[in-house]
């Protein structure tokens, strides 16, 4: 199997609905001709043509507005924010519009559009190219959201994004796209080949959305995270010698939440890890959720690790950033407890 | 810390020189107490002539200025924007107008008598949507704000479905989860309204670029009111619009308010509605929203131009709403009594009425007729629909509320259903 | 103390504050010459002018962002959004903009704005005139969140949100606008006239961000809530005679996370109730941040009682609408835990 | 269930009878491997008439897609656009210009060597920036976009204190917190510079509102891109701009590039920019944007017409992006090499340092002196602003983090500051 990026897997994701689904279209800023600043879509215009794949105005809420009209009429547009970060113009139609259509009309009209976007920092983007809004979404109902961890997930997880009949929102942590980053940002980069999640195959597969993966299986204490927070926490996990599972969410909604629930009632321990500002991040949910599931199995209060109720500083975003470190600590703060 | 300083600008004038600024407050001419007086209304003495379809849109201009008429004071039909409908068509017309009012009036009186909860007319409008429905094709996509009842009316749609989600009852096809009057009628290529205002028009505009991407003839057409066009979703409709030369209708319904404030508060005090579309490059016409021979001549000529594949037209239909904004409003808190009465441009059903009678096609007697006809119509479809329910009795099983959030009904809510006991 | 209606007491409050400072502007749609379509800003255009108090276009980015400019100026603009549903077209001024100015600026630049919303369903509204999105903005760093339960606070709480020198969003329960709503709709309608909160002071007076109130107390369970759910808490702790400790948190940003712990810690029993969907509502947060605190001291799983994670549906609201009964319940289950 | 039915459409064509619909997307003449042709640029000939401040909008539509030239390609100055400045304040803009270009290849080096991340230069831009700081006053307030660090130059602002934010060093007042080029200096009634394109448009309006409202003099003056133009914060600004007639000067820099999106993406086909104003009834000017004098002078005429009481001007000013998006850019991915030099408006430096040598107030020696001076000017304010550090190296403490989240420090960013040991 050919090894790929985490560009190259979502790309490919593109690639292969564009060519199996002829009304699968893709835009967005910067996204025809040059590829998308981060070249997610490149090559895509050249092989489907302009009327398949362009550019768009400056106007996130226009781009998705324009996406719910083309879903309305049964297409399946895929639209890229440029970066989460300039996700709020568009925070009417997707939480008005799409995330309601269904709804309101009985069924009679619906949004299966996918909503593409750059999240996270580590790349020295300063406080308006590091963001993590998932928990802005998974407020909404009526709308999935996705972030997956890796390349392989990245490709089978936009595949079924792009197939479910429902809004779905798929945050790419963008410091994932060229290798799997475990937080230790001092030391050489890793790149995907080599990794096994970095073996991609070149066709059509999907992972159902709403399934969790358990990447390390573990007696002592469950560990839930998503996105850039996976290879930070199999850092810490690895660091600090803990027998921790470690789930992936893969899907935030749906949540696997019996997934969740079995791990827990095992371990009676969890640490959450999200890189989003804690108050009100999804962490908040998951804590509840484990909690109100598994209340009598907890040995130890459920440990929130988080980026700060802060912008993301770009001087001291190693601060901000919920590392390696901090992560083994809280382990080992609900270990001792 | 490094040191910051500032030098002394090099402009020519200094500040001191200059006077305070100021900046201004549209208020309307005339507020509850004063005697209402609609004179600064400037009508442009007749209409421009019919440009050719495939005109190039800079030399359109003073049509956002001017105002399209057929329909003269005398009641006659003249000049060369004169469509090619027959007296049948236009006894057509006059039955669909009369039918939406009538119908908005039982709706109203429905609202009164706790039938429902809420209730929106579109008193002196119906020109707007119903000749527009006469001139699109039954299924070309219609995305209507609250105000367009006329367009389901004037394509047949059931009015017992209608008022069945007006009374949010069993028969409700949306189950009971909307505001009523904001229908959904997919089969009569009429999109579900969207409460918030303003959002549906960047979608037409994405609905007809798909229509285009599949070769598919159905064009897209939609509406928002004057106050509307200071949302976000205006300007990316006609930027979007334009740029991509889409084969879509954008109509602005300018009937004078926006709940209590008047066009000027959007921007109607300095120049016209239609004008914007010169901004983007798009053709924009100014109609006499009141005049059906003129709205229908108007639309007419931006369906040929989008179906030419020369894109999108803006529509600026001047009129008046004569009745509340909603049953939840009284207009004499902000504007004077009978100023509808005075509005310049008429009653569209009494101008169509007129207009029939003057070339003999029509009679009072026919009226009336056509009047205890249509309101009979009405009456059988009032005891059809209540036969479903009427708000708070017989409505949809609370067990639905659960289901079309998503396609397939997630674990979580099945969950949050059973909690509810279904 | 005169009696004052929830819309009188947040009508005194701009009064009070237009009376006192030159730099207060009220605005929005609807809200000069004819006061607003709840009436808030009832005769304050005659009183002060129409260019302290006047209409805007329909066009909510546009009203924030003009407030964010004015307040960089120095002014203290009071905006109205008509319903807290129709927010979200300002969400990028709000969360990019008057968020962020202070700390991106270094302090040179502030938005000493306050954005006041009716939330709330229960009035017949639909899936567009009833939603409760606080969470939305809890989760956004540099933003105040407000929700008061009664005139009293009302007033109080709007004065400190206007004098603060950061952005505020004022969120008005309007199910509480003329009467202190239980839940029971079937019962006649109880106004506030006669009812201890409905006592207003005419002039100034200030009720500081950030402070719960402990509206009963009580050695059984605690139960955090806001808004028009603090009547609600109330209404089920009467009938099903549980000694419950009711706090209405008034400010859900800051928290007054002291009274919440020092009650927990006493009772050992938490119930939350909010209006807002369930799925990363407010409560979330709440809920992680009790169990993190109060961990040894919890005697049975914090629950929450909430909207459902549906829209608002009109003919089913009182279905939607978490009242005394479900509340009563829950109390029960973490007494019987 | 209700029963609906739909009555077949009374339209006068029928369906069968349409063409298939299309929509269409705008491309560049010419993209990498091409050979670079701007021939398609059509450059209106003269340049109109400069009209009376008081000129009613509704006469000046023509300014909007004409273009205000006062340099010719003789490099001599003429027309009633003329401005008054002297061969002083020329040579001031000129040194403005040449200082915001040195320091722009300064930066990029920096950036290149590590010193820090990120970069955007203003390259053939300078005129716009430096020329509109001068014809404003030193106190009216500025809302830029990022590419205006030419205000802060022609102002005088330390280029200390911009290279330590460049660098998020120690002496960066905003602490390291923002990206490099998002400065804020009050001081200099600079306003912090977003991130997110077009906030700050709205702003200004609001800014000078309150401006206008306490009866002050400064006027506010915005700045956005070509590509900005379609974010719904421009159609705000336009719509309470003219709704309130506020003094504010909105501003648009056409650069004929959005990263690598050409001009046509934001709507630039079909019409110009300024020809936006027209929609709003408020005035607006193209305006050659690589002439300093025409620059100046429409800015003029733009602030005259605000102090007047009559409310905002939209400007245009076409340019050309000469260089990089940015450092993390390379056009050569979008854009055929070399189509910068083919720019039919020159570049702003080259063109006022010719006119200047064209009437006697300026040489080839005194240019390149010049040019060695501000070298020297900008080798030291580096050499002062690394004192402070540079990327990576003696930055603000962490423990700065928390500050300015919020005036007071809340107690749960207390706990979270102790956690991270502060
Ligand atoms: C986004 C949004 N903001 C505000 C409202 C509240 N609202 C409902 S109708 C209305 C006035 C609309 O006026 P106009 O666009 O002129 O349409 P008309 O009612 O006159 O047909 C307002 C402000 C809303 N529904 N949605
Ligand atoms: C709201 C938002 N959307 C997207 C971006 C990403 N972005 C940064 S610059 C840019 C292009 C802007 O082009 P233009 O307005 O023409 O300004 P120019 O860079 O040419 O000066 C884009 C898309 C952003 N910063 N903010
Ligand atoms: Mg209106
Ligand atoms: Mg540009």
């Amino acid at each position: 199997m050919p090894a790929m990026t985490m560009i190259q897997a979502i790309n490919s994701a593109m690639d292969v609905m564009l060519g199996r689904d002829p009304d699968v279209l893709v835009f967005g800023e910067d996204v025809g001709y040059f590829g998308g600043v981060f070249r997610c879509t490149a090559g895509l215009q050249k092989k489907y043509g302009h009327t398949r794949v362009f550019d768009t105005p400056i106007a996130e809420g226009g781009i998705v507005g324009a996406a719910v009209g083309m879903g309305a009429y049964g297409l399946r547009p895929v639209v890229e924010i440029q970066f989460a970060d300039y996700i709020y113009p568009a925070m009417d139609q997707l939480t008005s519009e799409a995330a309601r259509l269904r709804y309101r009309s009985g069924g009679e009209f619906t949004a299966p559009i996918t909503v593409r976007t750059p999240c996270g920092g580590g790349i020295y983007g300063g406080q308006t190219h590091s963001q993590s809004p998932e928990a802005l979404f998974t407020h909404v109902c009526g709308l999935k959201t996705v972030m997956p961890s890796n390349p392989y997930d990245a490709k089978g997880l936009l595949i079924a994004a792009i197939e479910d009949d429902d809004p779905v929102i798929f945050f790419e942590p963008k410091r994932l796209y060229n290798g799997p980053f475990d937080g230790h940002h001092d030391r050489p980069v890793k790149p995907w080949a080599g990794h096994p999640m970095g073996e991609v195959p070149e066709g059509y597969y999907r992972i159902p959305l709403g399934q969790a993966a358990v990447l390390r299986p573990g007696a002592a204490v469950t560990v839930l995270c998503y996105g850039t927070m996976v290879h930070v926490a199999l850092a810490a996990v690895a660091e600090s010698g803990i027998d921790a599972e470690v789930i992936d969410l893969r899907t935030l909604v749906p949540l696997d939440l019996d997934t969740i629930e079995a791990s827990v009632r095992k371990t009676g321990r969890c640490v959450i890890v999200h890189e989003a500002t804690r108050t009100g991040g999804f962490g908040a949910e998951l804590s509840a959720q484990v909690q109100e599931t598994c209340f009598s199995h907890l040995e130890a209060p459920i440990e929130r690790i988080t980026g700060w109720d802060t912008p993301y500083p770009l001087a001291h975003e190693w601060q901000y950033f919920p590392g390696p470190a901090r992560v083994a600590e809280a382990l080992k703060r609900v270990m001792e407890f | 810390m490094a040191q910051s300083t500032v030098e002394k600008g090099t402009a020519v004038e200094t500040q001191a020189a200059h006077k305070p600024l100021r900046f201004h407050v549209p208020e309307p001419k005339c507020r509850p107490g004063s005697v209402p007086d609609l004179s600064g209304i400037r009508l442009p003495p007749g209409s421009l002539p019919r440009p050719a379809v495939e005109a190039p849109q800079e030399q359109l201009h003073d049509y956002a200025y001017g105002l399209v008429r057929v329909l003269g004071d005398d009641h006659r039909a003249a000049g060369d924007w004169l469509p090619q409908l027959d007296a049948e068509q236009l006894r057509q017309g006059l039955r669909s107008m009369l039918l939406t009012r009538l119908y908005d009036q039982r709706m109203l009186r429905a609202q009164r008598t706790g039938k429902t909860s809420f209730y929106m007319q579109c008193t002196g409008e119906e020109a707007i949507a119903v000749a527009q429905a006469m001139a699109l094709e039954p299924n070309d996509m219609c995305f209507p704000s609250y105000r367009q009842q006329g367009l389901l009316i004037a394509r047949g749609w059931s009015l017992v479905d209608m008022m069945c989600q007006v009374y949010n009852n069993s028969g409700d096809r949306m189950k009971g989860r909307q505001l009523p009057v904001m229908y959904s009628a997919k089969e009569a290529s009429f999109f579900t309204i969207s409460g918030n205002l303003g959002t549906q028009f960047i979608q037409a505009v994405g609905w007809a670029m798909a229509s285009a991407y599949k070769g598919d003839t159905r064009l897209a057409a939609a509406w928002v009111g004057d106050g509307t066009t200071a949302e976000a979703d205006f300007h990316y409709a006609l930027t979007f619009a334009a740029v991509y030369r889409v084969p879509v209708l954008l109509n602005v319904v300018n009937n004078q308010w926006a709940i209590s404030s008047f066009q000027g508060i959007a921007g109607g005090e300095v120049t016209t509605f239609a004008a914007r579309a010169i901004g983007y490059g798009l053709p924009g016409l100014r109609v006499d929203g009141n005049d059906f021979l003129a709205v229908y001549a108007a639309t007419r000529w931006a369906i040929a131009r989008a179906r030419a594949g020369l894109g999108a037209t803006l529509l600026e239909f001047y009129t008046y709403r004569a009745a509340a904004h909603s049953s939840s409003d009284d207009p004499s808190g902000y504007r004077p009594e009978g100023e509808a009465a005075l509005w310049p441009l008429g009653d569209p059903i009494e101008r169509l009425k007129q207009h029939l009678i003057a070339v003999g096609e029509w009679s009072e007697e026919r009226h009336a007729a056509l009047t205890a006809e249509l309101t009979e119509t009405i009456k059988a479809a009032g005891k059809e629909a209540e036969s479903f329910g009427t708000l708070g009795n017989k409505a949809s099983s609370p067990r639905t509320m659960f289901d079309d959030v998503f396609k397939e009904l997630p674990q979580h809510l099945r969950r949050q259903r059973q909690q509810l006991g279904y």
